[in-house]
Order: C-alpha cells, then structure tokens, then sequence
C-alpha cells in the first residue's frame, strides 16, 4: 500500500493534515527536538527535515536512526538552554487563554480528581525552547480551559525572568492559532477543512482573537502527499510501527 | 563491589532497608524489574521512590504494593498502554505523598549530589503550580545579575540507586552505553545495586570503545545476574515490551482486586506472559 | 556541521577571531597542535585562553608568539621537561593577564555554560589566595543552610573550542571514548573546531559501543584531518609525545631568540623532530 | 635486574623509603587517587594495594592499567565531594607550617619573580579529601617557610567553611611530620636514618612540634623491600618508566 496509492486521488487524512501543518510551523528552524509518544510531531518534523533538504536536524527522543544524543536524559535539557533546539512540543490535559499548560490532573492538588502523568520538562522547555508548538488533538471545552487547574508549565513570565523560549502556536483537530507574546493571547490562524468558526468557538473554553475572515488551513500538495506517505510513513515507523498503520491513507480498507 | 554477600535478587532486596530513598531509572532506560518483584515479595515498605526522571510499571507496580510512601518524579505513566492505575488511584486516595518535579530539576538535583554540592540552580520553573507545592525548592538571586531569579534545587542523593544493565564483568563495572543518566545515579547514590542480563568473564576496562559507556565497580555495590531482568518491559538493544503482559495488566489492575491477582500470581520467572 | 567552507588548517585557523575565547584540553587530552601552529602562522592576537583545566606546550606556544592577552588556567607546564618558559617568561613581565583557578573551578563554569546556568557552585577554594585575585568569583550563601558559604563561580562560554581527536565521521561526529571533558567543552562552546587522525566513512552511531563516546555533530562545526595533529605532543592510545623534540624545545626557548628560532624553522610537517 | 638482586642484602634508597613511608600513611583507606607527576605516591598507594591484599582502590592518573574514571577531568573532583576518596597527595613550591600550600610562586602576585604552574586541585581538594599527604622530597628553608607567598590552598578553614578534608602528614627527603588539626601546626613524627633532629631543625622555616626522643623512621622489611622492587616496579613502571630507571635499587651501578 506503502507507494501503490496515486497520491492525486485522494484526500489527506485528518493526521496528515496535521502533519503537514505542524512542518510549515518549523519552517527556519535549525534543531527540532520530539519527545516521547508524539508521533505527529516527530513526522512533521521528519517531513520539515526532507522539504529543507536535510539542513534541519532532528532528534527524535525513543528513535535509534534519529537520536544522536550521547549525554543521557538531561541531554535534551542542556542542549535547550544552550540555544540549540530551535522548536518542541507540548500537549496539555488543559491548555487555557494564557497558554499555561496542565499535564498533572483537575480538582484540587495533590488529591486531584483526574489525574494525568505529570509536567515532564514541560517547566523547563517552555521556558527555553524559542517556538513550542503546543499540539492537542482533542479540541474541547474540557481541554481549552478558561484557566488550567494546575499550571505545569506558564504560557508567560514576568518581567525579568529568564525566559528566551515560549507558545508560538496551537493546533488542534479543529484549527490553528497564533500565540501573540505581547497581548498573551491567542490568535486564531485558520480553520481546519470541513470545520468552521463557529464549531471552534463553541468547543473552545478561552476567548482569543481572530482575523474578520477566517482562512483555511492549507491543504498538502500532490508532491506532499506523496512525501508524507512515503518517505516520512518509513522514517517515523521505526519509532512508531503502531501509529503508521492508522495515520496515513490506506486506501480502500481506510 | 563493597557488598560481596549479595548473591541473588533476595538478598539485593534485602539489602534496599525499608524507608530507603530509592532511584530509578525510566521504563525505557534499564528498570530492574526482577529485583522489584524480588522488593515486593520481601514486602518493602516506606520507600521514598525518586523516579530519574520519570516511572511507569515500576513505581506503578510499588505503589500498588503498599512499598511506597514518597515519589519523586515527573510523571508516571505506562506509555501507550494508558494511565498506570495504581498510580492515579493512591494519588486520589492520599496514599503516597506526592514530590512532583519537572525532569531536569531531577537530573539536576541527582548532579548536584554527584558533585557533593548542597544544590544546583537551574532555569525555566517560576511561575510553574510545582514550585508553589514544592517547599524544598528555592528562589534565590543569580549572584553575577541583579534582578534574576533563578531556582535553586537541594541535592538528592538517593540511598540505593537500582537498574537493570545489559552487562557488567565481575569486578563490577557495568556497561550503560548511551544511558548516561544511570551513571549519574550511580555516582549520586551511597550505593548502587544493579542486575545485569550477563557478566562477563573479562574486563570492560579491556576494550576502550567499550569503556567509554561504563561505570566503574568504585559505584558499584553489588550486581546480580538476572536473564530478562526488565521483564515485562524492555531493554535497549536487547529485547522489547511484552506488549500482550502489559494490555492484561492494565485491565487487571484498574480494581484493587485484579492488582491483588496480579501481585499473587505473578510468579518470580516470566511464566505469566507465556500463558 | 555548519561550517562547510572548512577544508582545511588554514581555513580553521581563520576561523577563529583574534580575541576569540578558545578553549583547549589538557596536553594529555588531544591538544590540536598543527591546527595551534596554523593560528600562529595567521598571526592570531588578543586570544582570551581558557585550559581545561591545565595546558602546557599548547598555550606555551601561542603565548610566546605573542597570540594570548588573557590565560585562565590551573597550570602550565611541561611536565617531566620543565617550567614552560614563554609563559614564565610572560608572567614576569606582565605582558599576558592571569585568571588562576583550579581545576574542578574550570570544569564547572564549563558545566554551568554547557546547562546554560548563569553560574555553578564549588566547594573548597574559600581561604585560597586565588579567590582574592578572582574578582569574578563570588562567595554566596547556601539557600539551605544558614551560615555555610560556597563559592560560586560564572559561567565560562567559549567561543570556541578546539581539539584532536582519533576519529571522526563525514558528518561531524568526534569519538573521544573516555575522554569526557571535551564533550563539556563542546557543549559550553559555541563552536568546536576539531581536527582528527582520520575520518570514517561510516557512521560513528552504526556502533553502539562506539556511540557511547562520541560528541555528536551537532555540536561540532568543523571537522578537519591532520595526521599526527597533535605532533609533538601525544594522542591517547595512538602515539606518545615526540621526547626529542621536546627536550630541545626547553633548550631553546630559554630565550627571545632562541624562541624565535623555533617559531622560523617549525615548519607545517612535523620534519623538526626527524632532523 | 628487577628480580635479581637478592633483597636481603641491599639498603633500601631514599626513594624505596619514602615510597614504603608513605604506604603505611594509606592504613586503613578504601580508595587513593593519585595525580600526575606523582611517581613516588602512586608507587606507595600500589605498594599499599599489594599489602591490603587488594582491598585499597587505587587511581592512577595517566595510567591505562590503574585508572577506572570514564567520566573525564571532573570525575576525580566529584568524586573527592562524594566522599569516595580518602587520600590524596599534593605537593608545593612553599610549604608553611600551617599546612598553607603554594604551587603558584614567589613575590608578589600576579608578576611573581619565580612562577610555579599553578594550582592544580589543591584549592579544592585539600579541603574534600580526609587524608592529605604533604609529599615533597626537597627539605629546605626555601620550600618549608614560615609562611607561604601565595596561598594556593590553605591548611586550616574558619568554623563554618565546608571542610571534611585537610592535612594528614608531611613527608620530606629528612622527616615525616604529622598534621594537628586542632593546632594547626605539624609534629614530628620521625626522622630518616642517616639524619637527625638538628638538620631538621636547620632546614625548616617554621616552627613545629616534637616528642623528647624523636624516633627514626622505620625502614620496610626485606618482604616489603622484594614487593617494592619486583612488582610495584613494574606496576608503576607503566606509567613512568624513567622513574623506575632512578629511584629503585640497581645493583652495583647504582
């Protein structure tokens, strides 16, 4: 099925759409850096690494082929507050108006109701990483909060803190935003195909701005296509084999 | 090796004393999963866990045994297999007192002690709910500007640090490779215990590509010999998850009674995922 | 690797500036000493030394030829050959400015820029009269506990790093096996020039063993080859220091003229030592 | 040579003194580390290891065979904070008598009229390593002053100042001292055969203490002597081979 498919003849899946959003967020940059379990950004970032003819490096973390690291763990981490990982990724149980993110659970803490893994180095790299993509793909009033119940990690800092890095952008199932660093705000970018404005405000629990007339997300090119089906389906199935079998077109038994 | 009377998984259990400040390692970094089987069946307890930085069926497993009282980490979580169930269901019911951390403030701390410094600053943190839940974490002034707050983290030096290798020599150096954060555990730690798929009969120290990626016996209080030592997780360039162990774990464990069937049945040899 | 245009010593020479920061390894840690006689043949001025932690022929040679305004330092020597006598010299007459540290200081500023701190803290060197000459470094309050002061210490970013290594790959990738203190100096600098006894066609990371003491190529922003490039001193685990020539070095540089001589007659080949 | 000669009936040299002298300062220690330019130490905590059976740890810098660290130039610091090492050497260009040591020169800093290369470890190991071992074979008023020009590491701290290490002995060519901690002054302890108190006295720039009789320091048996000039020769022969060329025994063209 891998390169049998005409890329001409069908429509991107929601998860390449993705895909090919998140590689034009990366576009410039010079390191990406993808955590654990993030198969979407680790293909995006792959499919900005083969547009930029390999001048972006990318270090997948859980990659054999795509992780050179040789320090350990905090590797990652120096490597940021270094200035050498140019973007990364952050999800979020809650992601409110602010851009503060929540990975450790609602209600109160430490009893907290729900409770999710925890902040990982999301208190660290937002800080430091110039553009975190913040990725979600559920878009709802349960995850775009008004204001998260617990801030692992603060869409914004005070003045005269330490910080070089923060939000640069937020997509999600339904559409992408803009995160303006003056006004701490969002601002929506596009809506997805086959979703509008409206669905968006109702499934989204923060107020944010946006432009009168309100684009379309850009759909990927044949050539895309045919790239991410290919090529980038190979290199993020070494680290993700499950992830590949349902992301990408599969033509008839789709 | 200062600790020539340990022999076998028990006796390593034996030697982690209840209340023990304990390290790990990540699932997918060497978790010593025989020798936490071999801490539960001994009934651990009172353990204070630090996760480096991060735990998944380890702690996951502690927790549901009643061994732990303290964890450290940045997360807990059994990866694509979901939520570790054990895990959420001690934090709603306030069972386990909860140190929650960002993953390089715990390598950072564990550097720290590494280097017998008192603490180790370190960006980003401020403004982030765990600064406000973490009393032992400080805001101090960076000495060389005014007007820069930056965090200062109190050494961890945990009692035992305890990880799964894939080779060690019998004067026990053990081989890490890239995984460098479990040397760093091992110099933090007053001792390290460590089992090993296999040991060798000759030095590490005799091939100096090998040597690179070791950790020298100096650390080392004791390794034990344990085939398949990370079951049911992986270890690096030796053998993957047991994915089909791992989906009935976490079915069995969401009730306390299917944890309880899984702590009763699983046996010390990887019997249970062949069944 | 992003300095493409680097084919060369020369070209790597150039590409370091005049009152560049340059770190460079002890003289037993891969000293790139063709690529040191490449700055002097350039004419290299006002060069801000730092020594990780010690140096001796390398920073002898660049002070005598008038290429340092400022050394740090936690010694210069030659070792079983002497007293360095250009930076004996030197230091008499005030012609290069002293930062006098001590070892494990210069580790840890490097450490404090390769996490991108501000500062690290050291214990020790309070009472020592280096500290009264250093008046970048301060005494501050541990956080944690009241009355106990610690040194702490700026962080050191070079702007470039420089050393030999046995082998590298075509993408940039530098094996330096045990040799750790140059993967720090990489990872504080904002460039490393390395050069290397020989390039590998293949991949450093094709082999795990190998991977485990390399410095990734991230890091790295050129790579050349230079064949006993750190002739007349030694490599680890590949040749030994060139001892005639050494010992006629120390003869000779006892005076201007007589280091003079050297410089003139120290040709781009090692031929010296074969006379 | 190295086996040759029958050990009973050759006097040990000043050096196969001083390197059996300084071994039975080593009683008791799990693990030594010695540092370059070193021979006479390394050969003693060598020595040492022999005599324990092998339950002394030795490091030896510059050694392949005797050298474990892998975590480069700093492992041997931190190492010392984490209170692994218990003994360690250090020598000086001035040595004063309160254990203040100088390796960096005469005069006045920066333009010292005589430069020494500097400081090495010793600001920091001095004051993390229990067992310090003064170690300098020239006994002379130019070397032992009253007190030292600069103080590179100092022998004693103020209350308050972290300091699990320190001073243990002072070993010269003439006598070995001892360091009191509570005193800050150094004792005494014996004197090598062949010299006595009076040459002492004369080639000492400090003051220090000492019992009425001042035993002489003993001379290693003829075990110790055939340990020292078979094996150790050859152990530490790996590092420094024209060390063991001078300082060991050589029969009649001694």
């Amino acid at each position: 099925m891998k390169a049998g498919v005409p890329a001409d003849t069908i429509a991107p899946t929601r998860r390449e759409l993705l895909i090919f959003t998140i590689a034009g967020l990366l576009a410039g940059c010079g390191h990406v850096a993808v955590g654990a379990a993030s198969p979407i950004p680790g293909a995006a970032a792959l499919l900005q690494r083969a547009r930029s003819g390999g001048a972006l490096r990318v270090s997948v973390l859980g990659s054999t082929r795509n992780n050179f690291f040789t320090n350990g763990g905090v590797e990652l981490f120096d490597c940021a507050a270094q200035g050498r990982i140019d973007a990364f990724f952050l999800g979020g149980g809650q992601i409110d108006g602010e851009g503060n993110v929540n990975l450790v659970g609602t209600g109160s803490y430490p009893s907290t109701e729900v409770r999710w893994p925890g902040s990982f180095g999301s208190a660290y790299l937002y800080f430091l990483v110039p553009r975190v993509i913040l990725f979600r793909e559920e878009h709802t009033r349960r995850v775009l909060v008004e204001k998260v119940d617990f801030i692992s990690a603060p869409g914004t800092s005070e003045k005269g803190i330490y910080r070089p890095g923060g939000p640069h952008a937020l997509l999600t199932n339904l559409a992408l935003f803009d995160y303006d660093r003056i006004r701490h705000r969002f601002r929506l970018r596009s809506v997805h195909p086959g979703h509008g404005v409206e669905e968006v405000l109702d499934n989204t629990g923060f107020a944010f701005d946006r432009p009168d007339d309100v684009p379309q997300t850009p759909l990927p090119d044949l050539e895309m296509l045919a790239l991410i089906r290919g090529r980038i389906r190979d290199e993020i199935g070494e680290v993700y084999p499950n992830f590949v079998e349902t992301a990408f077109h599969r033509g008839l038994d789709r | 090796m200062s600790e020539d009377h340990i022999r076998g998984l028990d006796d390593l259990a034996a030697a982690i004393a209840d209340g023990a400040k304990l390290a790990v390692p990540a699932d997918y970094s060497g978790p010593a999963m025989a020798a936490t089987r071999a801490l539960i069946r001994r009934g651990a307890k009172h353990l204070h866990l630090v996760c480096v930085p991060v735990s998944g069926l380890q702690a996951e497993l502690l927790i549901g045994a009643g061994a732990v009282d303290v964890i450290e980490t940045s997360a807990v979580t059994l990866g694509e297999y979901g939520a570790a169930p054990r895990f959420v269901d001690a934090v709603r019911r306030g069972k386990i007192t909860l140190k929650d951390a960002t993953c390089p403030a715990i390598h950072a701390a564990l550097e720290a002690a590494a280097k017998g410094l008192p603490f180790m600053p370190l960006r980003g943190i401020i403004g982030s709910d765990l600064l406000t839940h973490r009393g032992d974490w400080k805001v101090i002034e960076n000495p060389f500007t005014a007007g820069d707050p930056i965090v200062a983290l109190p050494a961890i030096r945990p009692d035992v640090a305890l990880f799964h290798a894939p080779l060690a020599d019998r004067e026990g150096n053990v081989f890490i490779g890239r995984h460098r954060e479990l040397m760093t555990m091992a110099h933090a730690a007053r001792q390290s215990f460590v089992t090993v798929e296999e040991i060798s009969k000759t030095s590490l120290f005799e091939d100096e590509r090998l040597a690179a990626g070791v950790i020298p016996a100096l650390y080392i209080s004791a390794v034990v010999e344990a085939k398949s030592g990370a079951w049911p997780l992986g270890l690096w360039n030796a053998y993957g998850e047991d994915k089909a162990f791992l989906r009935r774990y976490v079915a069995l464990a969401k009730t306390d009674e299917g944890f309880a069937e899984v702590l009763t049945r699983w046996p010390d040899e990887p019997a249970m995922a062949a069944e």
